[in-house]
């Protein structure tokens, strides 16, 4: 096992190795139509304490990513390539049973729809009780008095009564509340989060993002925030990846992929936000629709709708760093030194 | 609660009354009972002293409210042809119904469960396929033929089970029951399981729509993503959910299991209510085809009610209005 | 093994109604009463009156019979029997409320009960009445002491349940089964069954299957299909006897205007009743071929008939013999009537009351049609069946009509006798057949209190009818039991099923 | 001025569940019974004027779409009046009533569920213009792929069915239906929460060049403010059933008065607001079935003092076009 | 921005390419056929559904028709000459009918009775659990009582009565099936029409103010279709079974033309005297029918099924 670096080496967190790193992993569906290359070539990486935020629009993979890594890709999809380093343990080729012990326990993920991801016919205790159990030896009782602090720390008022509860009893915004206390269960190293505010009120939102800095910050707990709204990972992440089409184009810290994007695609995504936009003037859009991922076109996949695509872009770009710490796949970036300079 | 069980009971007695005034009228429309119920040797004076004694002189609708007017009092009527109470006739032979159907429910629920349990988990496999396959024959094939089968290979060929009839019974709650003695139970065996037949496909069928439903639900994703083993997975989080439209369809089908055993009873001669109400329409025997199809209503009402309220133990969504 | 020897488990495929011996007049629960119960005259296997309770009879006056009973028989509780319990049987018959069917028609001749001394009864009866012996051996006789008051329900609940009868009451459960033991103070021959298990198996073929499972020990009813199979099982035996009852066409007479259901052939109406032609009848009744019925479709368990009765019964005419099939006769006499091309006419029968009823009706729907009558052949349920033949809506329907008394009396009268309610004849006439000369005959015969005169006057009688087609004879039913091979059944001709008659073939 | 295209006035809806013959017996027995109302909408006035947008913003669950489909006529009102050019819109009759439903459409929140999945684009499109008589047969086939096209759409996709779409085409169609009746006034109803920002721009800007080309009027319906900002002239804001401000839209931005209006505008993320910390209006959503007495905010309003809590503030004009329903403001003056 | 070239110029706002070009229709015959099972049930089936339509010319005999039978071949046992030199290779029932033929026009009725009860008690039912959960209020109270009444009718029961009530005739069987299965379709439907009558594509109608007619029949109906086709190939089945089990009851269909239940129940009679034939190749081709029909609702059911589908 030694021969193969890094693959069940104690994990011995060190400050500067980074929690979490992907290495251009491929997920791909087989479907009948064809495969689906959902994921193809995604690369990034989480440092510890820190928020990745990962933008793109429906479909591009964000959510397959997620659940990658997790190893929780069904039927008919299959990790055909990559690594998903966790701190520096290889997850993709962990066996399933020692995939489980790290799920919910080292790892955990809070999932979009907040009506959708609590077991309906569950009391809330049960869930949270049984995820205590799955992963440390304690009794009954001491697990649902971990269960009670965590529906604390969360920000449920009288968890006590709460934890009788049956889910729907909950609202929206307390739900997805739960689903966090359940990821905060074993105080994980990575949490995956995919949107996991989408479905809910802007003032709901807020409290939920609000709870979940404070806990980045205590706990030092590496997140990876999935959304397509550039305006929370704007308030939230310190780094942000981007994907389209199952890849990601940039990969670079908040303040300057926003500020100054280099992929002509983050430039169009943050260009049709409304509020960088006069009001009543027309938005700045993205011509043009998402393609198939079934047939994508070779070389680089944003090609048909993107102003500056030459000749070249019939060849696959890499993902180089273009500049410090900031990472792009395009031939033609914008907001280069040299453009500039131009 | 309170106004959930009365409405209940309301509409219960607006059914009891038009299936009374249904059953009143057709059983008038097929045919005259004394006609059969008269002994050839009979002449025309005997008839009509017939008509008088069973009261079938009077205008239908006279015949209805006297029977009604005697109904609210308790009573059902006398039969024609045992001269019993309609009812208590009846009452006698439920506990063998009843545990004919509950015991083929059972038998349903123990094969068709695990069966369709597999048959959701592995949709793909090919002992699914075949399980699948196989519990289409479940409602093909023809109840009483099966029935016949049964007895053929059981009973005189292997000689294993006794072939018709119902076993020694043992009296408890003033019923008799027969499942409490082993002879008994093997009496019940091979009815129970020709009645269970349809509500093992049926169960199979349930299960397995229902558990490859549930397996795509996020909530069983987000089991997994807790890092909970698979049999936890699928025994607590799927099983529990799909429990509930099982229950929900095998308890309504319990109306109906005991509606089928009417074919089953005739081909086992098993005492029950089922051979009883085919006997009474026979010979048109009124009160008891009423007395009986009331009765039926009747426990079909409650079954739905119990299952109400079991669907809503099971399933904290549903609540019975006005908590 | 030995001890099972002395019990017998039978399975019948009637329902037993009631213990009551007087509720319901239906030959099961008579069969029932004649095991617990005695009546004062009896008929042997083969319908022949013998005496029961009565030792003998005579006729003392035109309206007056008088009746010597038997000494020193007892009831199950003890009580002694005597004239007066017969007198109080007679009074108890047309009282049981709710009968759906009263036994009191057995009765209804004799205006008053004399009791002479405890032995010796007198039966006054309003006319001369002949038949009044045939109708006594229908009605069990009751203890005046025990059942005083006794309800139906007190006999079946088992708390009344006691005669003078070879068995005595064990256990009821109406729909499922009646346990006897023996009467170990019979004044006949015992039964030899320590104990009866005497239960009800409505499915034929169940029955079949339980005798061949061992389940039971009899079954009564084998169904005709299952004849050929139970004859190769060593595990089983038949016992068959040539029963009473006749299977037969009824015609519709009463609609001279066109019958119901008969049409030309393109479907209009014929705007008369061609079954009012006696041609017509002589050729629907030469049509068929009731040898082919017999051994085809009854496989055996069936004689061609040509009148009411078979030999040896009382009324039984010599020669009368079952029609020869001749379809090219049959058409030349539908062409000599004016119906060349033949017509359209539905054949009804019930199809779940004789031995394969439906069967023949479609058998008999072949062979009309054969000779150029189309026939639609519409089997029902006996239910909704008999109440349509009941209101003459059908022109032509197969019933059967079983005498029980052994006497061509009882189906001429009820057959066909021209429809009258005041003489109470004609009640089964359901075709409404109709001939003032037959009328005379039997009239006649029923005033007869001559067994030689009556018998004549009975054959004349018979041989009107059938020469006028008033019914359209098929067969008479065997009947058939099976048993393990170690059994041997006493058949009756009239269908009853009795533990009694049922013994061990050693024991013979 | 004109007369406005609506005019509601003091319009309610309330959905309750009347109790049957079981439930009068059990009150009459003494059972607690109630029966259950909700006040989705209570007592709203609200005036829209041709060529305006007009946005309508507020939780979930506060009553936005069923304002909306009262004005879209859709769902009638329990209470008040609905006035369409000045006249009641339930009094009209035949083809008057016909033509106020057609002049009023609403494009709604799911691009997909709004969709009738067994549909061809075309007949989706096509079919009310057909039954209403508003082209023929012949020139139908013209006529859709007008429509198709002013929504952005390549005709020659008329013959597919929604599910061959992606959200943008989807919500495109649904426009061009809506477009195909030549309505003046569009209902949209959070009519691009479910896109992407990119299709969602790409939305937006469509509503904006069809409103200068048809001069068509709209109410726009979200709860994102960023796009309201975007868009309206006038911005209503609703709580619980009820307005609590309404006012030109640079007004609200800039001087937001109503404390839940300033509680919501200081949560909307903000592309510019980098690692800011959030907060969160404290408290849930009160339900609609028990609302809070008085003012609905005050159980999680920062300044709620007793008087909050069983009076019911008016609604009154603070500035000129700037309404808000606030006790505050009486205090202040 | 400028560098932009002539051959690498965007395709300005070019609509999309579709996600697939598939009709509806061909999507859904291919998923359907995905399943082997499916596609060897429609396959069978499509051969009975021939066999049973074709059946007046293709039997060798005609076995309705009395003067072509002869009790005298009753009961011959498959393979056997009879007595017109005519082979019977499946055998004969005790009437002498050719069980071939009979089995062929038997299938014609049992499909009759299936398919036949099943379309009009789709109708019906389907009618009026539309109306119930369109119009809701009393109407709908009314009509789903009449369904709970239905409902706890045992079916069997009812069916026996009315056939007792109507007499004996294929359409009277089709009736009572009818009676008897209505209220099935119309729980279903109004299920269904309860969800869908929520959807916005319903408002979108109410909203272009057609016609309510034309909002339930073009509009609802249509989406309520799925579970309805899902109900209806099991209520074939179970009204093919349920018309063999009157048969066995003797209601039913007319003895003189035998369905196939009727064919089971009368040869059912001799089972236990070994002249299986005339109960078993029925009883095989009555299985056969109602697996094909199961198998394809098995498929139906997974296809029409949107959350079983990614
Ligand atoms: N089970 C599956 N079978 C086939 N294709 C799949 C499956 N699951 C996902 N995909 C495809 O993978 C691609 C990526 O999906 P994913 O859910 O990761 O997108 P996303 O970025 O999360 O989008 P959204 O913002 O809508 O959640 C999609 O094109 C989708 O069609
Ligand atoms: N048909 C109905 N029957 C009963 N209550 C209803 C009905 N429609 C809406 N409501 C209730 O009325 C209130 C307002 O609903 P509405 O849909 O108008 O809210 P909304 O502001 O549009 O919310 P969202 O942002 O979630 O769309 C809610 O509490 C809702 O539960
Ligand atoms: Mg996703
Ligand atoms: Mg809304």
């Amino acid at each position: 096992m030694a021969a193969s670096p890094g693959a069940v080496s104690p994990v011995s967190a060190t400050a500067s190795s980074p929690t979490l790193e992907v290495r251009n992993l491929q997920t791909h569906f087989f479907t009948r139509a064809g495969v689906v290359k959902a994921v193809d070539g995604v690369s990034f990486t989480v440092g510890r304490g820190k928020v990745m935020g990962l933008v793109g629009e429906s479909g591009s993979g964000k959510t397959v990513t997620g659940f990658s890594i997790l190893g929780l890709v069904d039927e008919p999809g299959r990790i055909v390539g990559g690594e998903i380093l966790f701190h520096g343990q290889n997850l993709a080729r962990l066996k399933e049973e020692e995939m489980r012990q790290l799920r919910g326990n080292r790892i955990a993920m809070i999932f979009q729809d907040p009506m959708m991801t609590l077991n309906p016919v569950l009391r809330v205790d049960t869930q949270m009780i049984e995820t205590v159990l799955a992963h440390t030896k304690v009794s009954k009782e001491e697990a649902r008095q971990r269960a009670r602090d965590t529906l604390g720390m969360v920000g449920i008022p009288s968890p006590d009564e709460r934890l009788k509860s049956y889910p729907h009893q909950f609202s929206g915004g307390m739900r997805q509340r739960v689903a966090i206390a359940i990821a905060l269960l074993h105080r994980p190293e990575l949490i995956v989060a995919d949107e996991p505010t989408t479905a809910l009120d802007v003032t709901i939102q807020a409290q939920i993002l609000a709870e979940v800095q404070k806990l980045c910050a205590q706990t030092g707990t590496a997140m990876i925030w999935i959304t397509h709204d550039l305006t929370v990972v704007a308030g939230l992440a310190d780094e942000l990846a981007v994907m389209y089409a199952g890849r990601v184009v940039e990969h670079g810290p908040v303040n300057g992929t926003l500020d100054k994007p280099l992929h002509p695609y983050t430039m169009g995504l943050i260009g049709s936000v409304p509020s960088r936009n006069k009001r009543g003037e027309p938005l700045r859009q993205i011509p043009g629709m998402t393609p198939s991922l079934l047939n994508l076109p070779v070389g680089c996949a944003f090609r048909t709708r993107c102003p500056k695509a030459q000749d070249k872009c019939q060849q696959d770009p890499p993902l180089g760093e273009l500049l410090p710490g900031r990472r792009a796949r395009c031939f033609f970036p914008y907001n280069m030194p040299a453009e500039a300079a131009a | 609660m309170s106004v959930y069980l009365l409405r209940r009971l309301l509409q219960s007695v607006l059914v009891m009354l038009a299936m009374s005034v249904i059953v009143f009228v057709g059983v008038f429309a097929i045919g005259d009972p004394v006609e059969i119920l008269i002994s050839p040797d009979a002449d025309q004076m005997e008839r009509e002293r017939a008509i008088k004694a069973l009261g079938l002189d009077l205008p239908l609708w006279m015949q209805y409210l006297s029977f009604l007017g005697n109904a609210l009092r308790g009573d059902l009527g006398r039969s024609f042809v045992f001269n019993e109470p309609a009812l208590q006739l009846i009452l006698q032979r439920m506990p063998a119904t009843l545990e004919l159907a509950l015991g083929a429910t059972i038998m349903a629920l123990i094969i068709g469960l695990p069966l369709g349990l597999y048959a959701g988990l592995k949709p793909k496999s090919p002992l699914s396929s075949t399980i699948m396959a196989g519990s289409i024959l479940g409602f093909s094939l023809p109840t009483f033929w099966v029935g016949l089968m049964l007895i053929m290979v059981f009973a005189v060929q292997l000689g294993w089970l006794p072939s018709t009839g119902r076993g020694p019974t043992v009296e408890v709650l003033g019923m008799r029951w027969s499942f409490l003695t082993w002879d008994g139970l093997r009496h019940l065996a091979m009815p129970a399981l020709n009645l269970a037949l349809f509500k093992i496909s049926l169960v199979i069928r349930l299960t397995r729509a229902g558990v490859r439903e549930t397996m795509l639900m996020d909530y069983v994703k987000f089991a997994r993503a807790k890092g909970l083993s698979p049999a936890r997975v699928t025994y607590v989080h799927v099983f529990k959910n799909i429990l509930i439209p099982v229950v929900t369809v095998v308890g309504l089908e319990l109306g109906s299991t005991i509606a089928f055993s009417v074919v089953t009873e005739s081909v086992f001669a098993w005492p029950g209510m089922g051979k009883l109400i085919i006997d009474s329409i026979n010979v048109l025997d009124r009160p008891v085809i009423v007395a009986y199809l009331m009765m039926i209503v009747l426990m079909f009402i409650t079954i739905n009610l119990l299952v109400d309220l079991a669907y809503s133990a099971l399933d904290p969504r549903v609540r019975l209005e006005n908590k | 093994g030995p001890a099972k020897a002395q019990n017998l488990t039978m399975a019948v495929g009637a329902q037993i109604t009631s213990l009551d011996p007087h509720y319901h007049a239906l030959s099961p629960n008579f069969a029932v009463a004649t095991m617990i119960f005695d009546t004062l005259t009896q008929f042997d296997a083969d319908a022949r009156m013998e005496p029961g309770l009565a030792e003998s009879w005579k006729v003392v006056s035109p309206t007056a019979w008088e009746f010597k009973l038997r000494p020193n028989v007892r009831f199950h509780n003890g009580n002694p029997f005597t004239a007066e319990d017969v007198a109080f049987t007679i009074g108890r018959v047309p009282q049981v409320p709710n009968s759906p069917s009263s036994y009191a028609i057995y009765t209804r001749a004799i205006e008053r009960v004399e009791v002479v001394d405890p032995l010796t009864v007198r039966f006054h009866t309003r006319s001369p009445y002949p038949v009044l012996p045939n109708d006594l051996a229908q009605v069990a006789i009751l203890d005046r002491e025990t059942h005083d008051q006794a309800s139906t329900d007190d006999f079946n609940s088992g708390k009344v349940a006691i005669g003078t009868g070879p068995f005595r009451y064990v256990d009821f459960r109406s729909g499922e089964r009646l346990r006897l033991e023996r009467n170990e103070e019979y004044w006949g021959d015992k039964a030899h069954w320590n104990a009866v298990d005497y239960r009800v198996v409505v499915n034929d073929s169940a029955r079949t299957a339980g005798v061949l499972a061992g389940d039971v020990d009899f079954i009564d009813q084998v169904p005709t299909s299952d004849i050929t199979a139970l004859k190769r099982d060593e595990r089983v035996k038949l016992a068959e006897k040539d029963g009473l009852r006749i299977i037969f066409l009824a015609l519709d007479h009463l609609h001279p205007e066109g019958s119901p259901q008969i049409t030309d052939k393109d479907g209009k109406p014929l705007g008369k009743n061609p079954l009012l032609d006696v041609r017509v009848r002589r050729a629907l009744s030469m049509a068929i071929d009731r040898q082919a019925i017999a051994s085809r479709v009854m496989e055996g368990a069936a004689k061609p008939a040509g009148q009411f009765l078979p030999e040896g019964a009382f009324g039984h005419v010599p020669g009368l013999d079952a029609p020869k099939a001749d379809p090219e006769a049959a058409k030349k006499l539908l062409a000599e009537a004016g119906y060349p091309d033949g017509f359209r006419i539905t054949l009804s029968g019930p199809n779940d009351r004789y031995m394969n009823d439906g069967r023949i009706v479609q058998a008999i729907g072949q062979m009309w049609t054969r000779i150029g009558i189309r026939t639609t052949v519409d089997a029902q349920p006996w239910t909704a069946f008999i109440s349509r033949a009941g209101r003459q809506e059908l022109s032509a329907f197969l019933v059967g009509w079983g005498t029980a008394s052994g006497e061509a009396s009882s189906p001429l009268r009820s057959l066909v006798a021209s429809y009258n309610r005041d003489k109470g004849f004609g009640f089964s006439n359901r075709g409404r057949y109709a001939n003032p000369a037959m009328d005379a005959k039997l009239e006649a015969a029923l005033a007869e209190l001559d067994d030689g005169k009556r018998e004549a006057l009975l054959q004349e009688a018979t041989t009107i009818a059938m020469q006028d087609v008033g019914i359209i004879p098929i067969h008479i039913q065997k009947n058939l039991w099976a048993m393990r091979p170690t059994l041997t059944h006493e058949s009756r001709a009239d269908e009853l099923t009795r533990a009694q008659d049922v013994r061990p073939v050693a024991a013979r | 001025m004109s007369t406005p295209i609506i005019e509601l006035k003091g319009v309610s809806k309330r959905f309750s569940k009347p109790l049957d013959l079981a439930g009068k017996l059990a009150r009459k027995l003494g059972a607690p019974v109630k029966d259950e109302t909700v006040h989705a909408v209570d007592g709203v006035d609200l005036i829209v004027r041709k060529g305006e947008v007009v946005g309508l913003v507020g939780e979930s669950g506060c009553g936005k779409s069923t304002l909306g489909r009262m004005v879209a006529g859709i769902m009638p009102a329990s209470n008040g009046d609905i006035l369409w050019h000045g006249k009641r819109l339930d009094s009209l009759q035949g083809a008057e009533a016909r033509q106020a439903k057609l002049q009023t459409q609403m494009i709604f929140q799911d691009p997909y569920a709004s969709l009738n999945p067994r549909m061809k684009v075309a007949d989706i499109v096509g079919e009310a213009p057909l039954v209403h008589g508003l082209t023929k047969r012949s020139e139908w086939d013209g006529y859709v792929d007008n429509q198709m096209r002013r929504a952005g759409l390549d005709p020659s996709f008329k013959r597919r069915y929604p599910h061959q779409f992606s959200g943008g085409q989807r919500q495109r169609i649904g426009i061009a239906r809506a477009l195909a009746v030549q309505p003046e006034f569009i209902v949209c109803d959070e009519a691009v929460a479910a896109l992407d920002v990119s299709i969602q721009a790409q939305i937006l800007n469509l509503f904006m060049d069809l409103r200068r080309e048809l001069d068509l009027t709209y109410l726009f319906i979200s709860h994102d403010l960023g796009v309201v900002e975007h868009l309206s002239d006038r911005v209503v804001i609703m709580y619980l059933g009820r307005v609590v401000e309404e006012a030109p839209a640079e007004e609200v931005f800039a001087r937001a008065n109503h404390p839940y209006t300033q509680a919501l505008l200081s949560e909307v993320p903000r592309i510019e607001a980098r690692k800011k910390s959030f907060a969160g209006i404290k408290g849930e959503i009160p339900s609609p079935l028990n609302p809070p007495s008085g003012c609905h905010f005050h159980p999680r309003c920062p300044h709620a003092f007793d008087r909050c809590k069983v009076e019911k503030p008016a609604l009154k004009e603070i500035a000129p076009g700037h309404k808000s329903r606030c006790h505050l403001n009486d205090r202040a003056a | 921005m400028s560098t932009t070239t002539a051959q690498g110029a965007p395709i300005a706002a070019a609509p999309a390419p579709a996600p697939k070009v598939e009709g509806p229709w061909r999507r859904f015959i291919s998923e359907f056929a995905e399943s082997k099972l499916a596609l060897l049930g429609f396959i069978v089936f499509t051969i009975i559904a021939l066999i049973a339509i074709f059946a007046p010319w293709i039997a060798p005999q005609n076995p309705y028709d009395l003067a072509q039978l002869d009790i005298m071949d009753g009961r011959m046992e498959p393979g056997t000459v009879g007595g017109a030199g005519f082979t019977y290779w499946l055998g004969t029932d005790d009437q002498g009918r050719d069980m071939l033929s009979g089995i062929m026009y038997g299938l014609r009725i049992s499909l009759l009775v299936g398919v036949g009860s099943a379309v009009i008690a789709c109708a019906v039912g389907a009618s009026l659990g539309m109306l119930a959960a369109y119009a809701g209020g009393k109407t709908d109270t009314v009509i789903m009582r009449l369904v709970d009444l239905q409902l706890s009718f045992p079916s069997i029961l009812a069916a026996l009565m009315i056939l007792a009530f109507l007499g004996k005739g294929v359409m009277n069987v089709v009736l009572a099936l009818v009676i008897v299965e209505w209220a099935y379709y119309a729980r279903t439907v109004r299920g269904t029409a309860l969800v869908e009558r929520r959807r916005e594509y319903i408002e979108a109608a109410q909203c272009l103010a057609l016609p309510t007619r034309r909002v339930i029949f073009r509009h609802l109906l249509p989406n309520c279709m799925p579970p309805l086709i899902v109900v209806a190939t099991m209520q074939i089945a179970r009204a093919i079974a349920l018309e063999a089990t009157l048969s066995f009851l003797g209601l039913g269909v007319p003895i003189t033309e035998p369905s196939l239940g009727l064919l089971i129940s009368n040869g059912y009679e001799y089972m236990l005297s070994g002249k299986y034939w005339i109960s078993f190749y029925p009883g095989i081709a009555l299985l056969v029918t109602i697996v094909s029909i199961n198998l394809m609702g098995d498929q139906l059911r997974d296809v029409l099924n949107p959350r079983l589908k990614k």
